[in-house]
């Protein structure tokens, strides 16, 4: 029997609940381990997602290992599935009239994301589910989400600074933790997970289990620390616009949108119309960055064609600006636009120095 | 299978009328397509050509018969080829989006406009409606800029303008070329000239953005306070609707949370440099 | 020298069309005698040979490939091997099967490119080949699918059909996974089809009456249509190894043209390229080829210079029923590539582009950075032979009228389906040797 | 949209034919495309040529002899829009690398009669010796572009493709970034996209076929090569191929050669 409580069971118990997502019909996407990266894709073996492999990340680093306990997400976030980067809007016919692509959405799982890309989702309900994006509604009304909580953040995790992880609040319909190699203890966070959950051989946990679970992820929380507060962050950065800081940092950076390409939350895109052979047109649209050059161009001039002012936009967006447009802030502390930066900027330190700026003029 | 019906469809408009309104410049009236709402004064729609693209383009008039105009500076890829369609051509249109002028808040009180170049075209309307209303609002004074004479728009009624009662029309050109009896300079010399009365005065300013800044500097002079400014901003726009991003300028998506804003509300960004 | 009256002539085409580059013919008889036939090149030259000077073995693939579009992965190839015997790698066999693969791909790509677009508007008197589409619609039809087809292949297995990325020294950038390439049978049967039918087109194209007296030159395996290895055989009886064949050759610079000009030792006059390998290897092709071919009455080997589009079209039947083998029967390497020891040494290799063989010779320094460097092109080769046909064609020319007759020039040197990209950058190099 | 047809020439220069050849590689457009299109000057295409003035004229190739330049003046003269097409047209090409080494040495490294052989000092791209309208980027020009900057041509409007850097496009094409997960060397931050992000997907850094972006920050990509461990000259060698000798690329090679020349 199971209600909204915390339960435990074996390691053998999750490969259930994967089976039972497949049964009945969803489609799983989980890590998956592909040329020696964990990706999240399409996965319709339980055995194909690497428990038993580790990532070690760092700024501008990306590496596995086996052996390894806790995997952490890779390259890929939720955003891919839900907000694909390259979606065909409509063919105009050269009447007027509108086609639409025949997508197809179907009905999808989540499996094992980890509790900031749980965040990056419900970021992204406030942002496409807020404006009523119909391509971003139409997946997500379908979607299950099954999240690990993480146990060892990496190196490049800041999720408890930024309130996200590493154990996930709500949002989820099922939440798990592996706490050793043969106890895993679950949480329901939805009627359906209740329902997937009393399928498996689970039991409520024992105040011990309890007692394991509460310190390891209190220990999680402590190492995916950020260097700063949250508290007044928002202004603080405000007051920093006209630092240094900005301008520093920018030298090293080249300005290639790969962190807006794989932050879980970044959401601009561009539209590109392109007229067909028979005089009706086709429209796209594709993820864009705010670091791209022509982002902020018009006719007769562009609002920030200096990469330092397309770096801090972006650092204000996420960490200021963000909160005032949908009152929360666009970064869930996954650390992708750390490692994945190809310059191994660290976003982090920007915002430390930043505050360290704006403190010692006495701002704040 | 499912088949999902975006936003950002645009609908055909006929072009009913084009005027040319000085070189490179033309106003295209359309008869929207059904079930368009009526324009606010400072509101944009997005026009699109088949297969060329789609610009954000203010409405510069709705006429009496519910057709609706677009003032149109060639600048780019889309305009120069928009700005080569006829009457009969069909383009696409979305919107209106935006929010405008503060027609509501400025009633009773006094009306300064302040307009560089195509920037009178969404202020246009604000005219118009006062012209309509005349007895809700005070004094209105036109400070009205452009290139040279020539560059004017809407040269046809600029003149009629000082003729709505109560109103102030002051004119300016950088580069007089030929006979020209207005002043000769900055749009923004004109407001010392002018018989602004701080109290009771609601500003509305369109123009390039420094030309906008100079204009508030001019303001604060003769006694404005920033809520009593009211300036519409432009930025890049792909969607117009507050889901692609770009016009960002701080917090705000200048698509849906103006283009008009209300001083007060933008000034710590307004003024940093490439915000 | 005949009857019809004219005893001179002088054709000059200073720009070639619908060859591959930039070149001219010019011709003069007088009094019934030729007195001078040139094929002039005047594709700017690009100096692969001292680029190459300095740059890492790795880097030569990609570089050489530049030489020319239409056939890159030849050159490729060609580097490739040579720098695997300098460094001792033998790549693995499902490597092999991956360059094969995407070696045919080329083939068909290049072949095809040639026997619609380019060569068969000259048997029908079109200007192009799009004046072709509303009479013979089907033939360009069928042709563009397969040209397709093969772009896909190169596409799949490369990245794109023109400088494909994947290859390098000891095997691939990375693993290219069987799934990838299995789509590509889906439509191999419909391939073939269409290939008979183009096979038969061009059989059936009207030929003009020409016998060459040449020496045919290509590569042989004795187990496959060659491709990516095999000696040099010669049909004066010759067989010798690649590493050879410069000891086999001679080099020769006119004044006319930006590329050197080759001969078989004793100045014989030599032509490679699919005739060459038809000739030299007809009884590798596949056997539902042979049986097509015995159907259409064409037997081996083929002495009429006109027939080399009948030995392209085979080779693309071929191509397409080998890569149906190739495709099946691969596996997935274990390791993309194989690393060699870097080490000084110098080594030659030969594999058949399109257009016959291509040959590289490089050697490297302990830091694996390139010495020395010499290629020669298919299409410098068949220079002299070229000329030497249309010495041959000149009595016949003579009594054609003007227009006709500069049409068959033009349409001898198409035969070779040169490509004038290739043929200006190699001359015997001798890399400034420091 | 189209009235009449778009006369359309392709001219070579200096060059390997494979941007041209990505034009008859159009298979399934090509027969559509001539419906709107004329090939008027396509030698490799068509025995009939007709002259100018030409709508659209796309030359491929680097210009590299007195010849050349003279042509390409006269090609500029019959063209509405201009079209430098491929790595050659728009960098210079591979061919460009022998503009760091003295012309007298290279002639003579590779022809035994090195005076016959005309060449300019530099292999220029064309936009060095006559105005440009356009650059249709890489080694070779991608198909899908060229194919796209025709349709806007046809619909008249001035053809608009985007410039940003290449990492955009392979993540979100879903690639792993080659430098970050396998410490491989990878030019795209600094290269135009265009390509579909080819080499990256094929497991390899992006050697640089399309030249830099719009906004392009090769000396900060350089600096940090340095700092990942590799030496000057290899990081001189990376930015020294296809698109080199353009003007960005061109600095930071002469930078980390010492201003060598
Ligand atoms: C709210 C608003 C109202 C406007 N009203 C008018 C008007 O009434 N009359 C007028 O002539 N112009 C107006 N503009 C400016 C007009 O939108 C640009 O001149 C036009 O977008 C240029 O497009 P283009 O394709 O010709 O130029 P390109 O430089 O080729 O632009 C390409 C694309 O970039 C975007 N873009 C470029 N410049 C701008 C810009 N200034 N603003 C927004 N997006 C841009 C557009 O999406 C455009 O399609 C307005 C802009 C905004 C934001
Ligand atoms: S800003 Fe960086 S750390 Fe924050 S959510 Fe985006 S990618 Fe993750
Ligand atoms: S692999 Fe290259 S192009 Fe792709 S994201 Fe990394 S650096 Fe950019
Ligand atoms: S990734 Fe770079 S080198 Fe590779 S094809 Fe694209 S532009 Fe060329």
């Amino acid at each position: 029997m199971v209600s909204g409580g915390i339960y435990s069971g074996k390691f053998g118990e999750l490969r259930k609940l994967f089976n039972a997502l497949r049964l009945r019909g969803y489609r799983v996407i989980a890590p998956k381990l592909e040329d020696s990266v964990i990706r999240l894709k399409e996965v319709t073996s339980f055995d194909e997602v690497p428990y038993g492999w580790e990532d070690i990340q760092a700024p501008g680093k990306y590496s596995v290992r086996e052996g390894g306990k806790h995997f952490r997400h890779g390259p890929d976030a939720p955003k891919r599935i839900l907000y694909p980067p390259r979606l065909e809007l409509f063919r105009l016919r050269p009447d007027w009239s509108v086609e639409y692509p025949k997508e197809r959405f179907p009905p999808t799982a989540l499996f094992a994301i980890k509790p900031c890309d749980l965040a990056s989702i419900s970021v992204m309900d406030r942002v496409q589910g807020g404006i009523g994006d119909p391509y971003y509604l139409a997946l997500r009304k379908k979607l299950i989400i099954i999240v690990e909580n993480c146990v060892e953040p990496g190196a490049t995790c800041f999720c408890s600074t930024m309130g996200t992880g590493p154990e996930a609040r709500d949002g989820f319909d099922i939440a798990y933790t592996r706490l050793d190699d043969d106890l895993v203890v679950f949480r329901p966070g939805s009627d359906l997970g209740v329902e997937l959950l009393s399928e498996l051989n689970i039991e409520p946990a024992t105040d011990e289990v309890l007692r394991k679970y509460y310190d390891a992820l209190k220990n999680a929380s402590l190492k995916a620390k950020a260097p700063f507060e949250l508290e007044r962050l928002p202004d603080e950065l405000e007051l920093g616009l006209n630092s240094p800081v900005f301008k520093e940092v920018a030298e090293r950076c080249f300005g290639c949108a790969g962190c807006n390409m794989v932050c879980p939350t970044c959401f601009c895109f561009d539209v590109i119309d392109e007229p067909e052979l028979d005089g009706g047109a086709v429209r796209v649209r594709v993820w864009d960055g705010c670091f791209s050059y022509t982002y902020a161009e018009v006719a007769g001039g562009n609002f920030r064609k200096d990469l330092w002012a397309r770096y801090r936009h972006w650092v204000l967006h996420k960490f200021a600006y963000w909160v005032r447009q949908f009152g929360v802030f666009g970064c869930v502390g996954c650390g992708r636009c750390i490692t994945w930066c190809p310059a191994g900027i660290d976003l982090r330190e920007t915002i430390k120095s930043v505050v360290e700026w704006v403190r010692s003029r006495g701002g704040s | 299978m499912e088949v999902v019906e975006g936003r950002l469809i645009p609908k055909p408009a006929v072009i009913e009328d084009v005027v040319d309104e000085a070189p490179n410049v033309r106003t295209f009236y359309l008869r929207m397509p059904e079930g368009y709402p009526e324009p606010k004064p400072g509101q944009f729609n997005e026009l699109y050509v088949m297969g060329v693209g789609e610009v954000p383009i203010s409405v510069s008039d709705v006429t009496q018969e519910g057709l609706v105009a677009h003032t149109v500076r060639v600048a780019g890829r889309v305009t120069e080829v928009l700005a080569e369609a006829s009457v009969g051509d069909v383009i696409g249109v979305r919107g209106p989006y935006g929010r405008g002028w503060p027609i509501e808040q400025a009633v009773g009180k006094d009306v300064l406009i302040v307009a560089g170049g195509i920037g009178l075209a969404p202020l246009r309307p604000v005219i118009r409606h006062i012209e309509r209303n005349r007895a809700k609002y005070g004094k209105l004074t036109i400070l009205y800029g452009a290139r040279a004479p020539r560059h004017l728009l809407y040269k046809y009624e600029l003149e009629k303008y000082a003729s709505i009662p109560n109103t102030e029309l002051l004119l300016s050109v950088d580069k007089a070329e030929g006979p020209w009896e207005g002043h000769v300079g900055f749009v923004t010399d004109l407001i010392p000239k002018a018989d602004i009365d701080p109290e009771r005065t609601i500003a509305m300013i369109c123009g390039p953005e420094i030309m906008m800044r100079f204009t508030i500097k001019r303001l604060y002079e003769v006694g404005l306070k920033d809520n009593q400014i009211y300036l519409s901003l432009e930025r890049r726009m792909r969607c117009g609707v507050g889901l692609c991003g770009h016009c960002q300028m701080g917090p705000y998506f200048v698509c849906k949370h103006g283009p008009v804003f209300p001083h007060w509300f933008i000034k710590k960004y307004f003024w940093v440099e490439q915000i | 020298m005949t009857g019809n009256g004219r005893e001179s002539l002088e054709i000059r085409v200073s720009n070639l069309a619908r060859v591959e580059g930039e070149g001219g013919v010019y011709l003069k008889v007088s009094g019934g005698r030729v007195e001078y036939v040139e094929v002039h090149i005047h594709e700017a030259p690009r100096f692969f040979e001292a680029i190459l000077k300095g740059r890492h073995y790795l880097e030569v693939p990609d570089i050489t490939a530049r030489i020319c579009g239409i056939c890159p992965l030849a050159y490729v190839m060609s580097s490739s091997r040579a720098m695997e015997k300098i460094l001792g790698i033998k790549p693995h066999e499902e490597v092999f099967k991956l360059r094969r693969i995407a070696y045919l791909g080329e083939w068909i790509e290049s072949h095809v490119l040639h026997i619609a677009l380019l060569h068969a508007p000259d048997f029908l008197g079109y200007d192009s080949a799009l004046q072709m589409v509303e009479e013979h619609g089907d033939f360009i039809r069928d042709s563009l699918k397969l040209k397709a087809w093969g772009n896909r292949v190169l596409e799949v297995v490369g990245g794109r059909p023109v400088h494909p990325v994947v290859f390098r020294v000891g095997g691939t950038y990375r693993i290219i996974r069987r799934d990838e390439l299995l789509p590509l049978l889906k439509r191999v049967e419909e391939m073939k089809r269409r290939a008979r039918r183009v096979l038969e087109f061009v059989a059936n194209l009207p030929m003009p009456e020409f016998r060459q007296d040449i020496t045919y030159v290509s590569l042989r395996n004795d187990v496959r249509y060659p491709i990516l290895e095999g000696d040099v055989v010669t049909s004066d009886g010759e067989r010798f190894k690649e590493e050879d064949f410069e000891k086999r050759i001679e080099v020769e610079q006119a004044k006319y043209s930006n590329s050197l000009r080759y001969r078989l030792s004793g100045g014989r006059p030599y032509c490679v390229g699919p005739l060459a390998r038809f000739n030299l290897n007809h009884d590798l092709l596949a056997p539902e080829v042979k049986d097509k071919l015995a159907e259409l009455g064409i037997k081996a080997p083929l002495k009429n210079a006109f027939q080399s589009i009948i030995a392209r079209a085979a080779e693309v039947y071929h191509a397409v029923v080998e890569l149906d083998e190739l495709i099946t029967s691969y596996r997935e390497p274990p390791q993309p590539y194989v690393e060699g020891e870097v080490r000084e040494g110098e080594a030659a290799a030969i594999t058949e582009a399109p257009r016959g063989m291509l040959y590289h010779r490089y050697r490297i320094d302990s830091e694996g950075f390139v010495r020395y460097a010499n290629i020669v092109a298919p299409t410098c080769q068949n220079y002299v032979a070229m000329e030497e046909d249309i010495r041959r064609l000149a009595p016949n020319l003579l009594a054609m009228p003007r227009e006709k007759a500069q049409w068959v020039v033009e349409q001898a040197i198409r035969n070779y389906d040169p490509c004038i990209s290739c043929s200006v950058h190699f001359i015997r190099l001798h890399i400034i040797n420091n | 949209m189209m009235r009449r047809k778009l006369k359309v020439a392709v001219f070579k220069f200096a060059s390997c034919s494979g941007c041209q050849l990505q034009i008859l590689n159009m298979e399934d457009e090509l027969l559509t495309l001539t419906d709107a299109v004329e090939f008027t000057y396509f030698l490799e295409a068509s025995r009939a040529t007709a002259p100018g003035p030409y709508d659209v004229t796309f030359i491929e190739g680097s210009i590299s002899t007195p010849e050349q330049e003279e042509l390409v003046r006269r090609v500029r003269e019959e063209s509405r829009i201009l079209v430098a097409m491929g790595a050659c047209a728009t960098a210079g090409g591979i061919q460009a690398l022998r503009n760091w080494l003295r012309l007298d040495d290279v002639k003579r490294a590779v022809y035994p009669n090195p005076e016959w052989v005309k060449a300019l000092e530099h292999s220029k791209p064309v936009a060095e010796v006559v105005k440009v309208d356009y650059e249709l980027r890489g080694c070779p020009v991608s198909k899908e572009r060229l194919l796209s900057f025709i349709k806007q041509v046809l619909v008249g409007r001035k053809p608009y493709l985007r410039r940003e850097a290449l990492c955009m496009d392979c993540r979100r094409k879903g690639n792993v970034c080659v430098m970050v997960a396998k410490g491989i060397p990878c030019l795209g931050p600094v290269v135009q996209e265009g390509c579909g992000a080819i080499c990256p997907t094929f497991g390899r850094g992006c050697y640089g076929c399309f030249g830099p972006s719009i906004d392009a920050r090769p000396e900060a990509l350089a600096s940090r090569l340095r700092e990942i461990g590799m030496k000057d000259r290899d990081v001189a060698r990376l930015f020294k191929g296809f698109t080199g000798w353009s003007e960005k690329f061109r600095k930071v090679i002469d930078e980390l050669e010492g201003g060598a020349r």
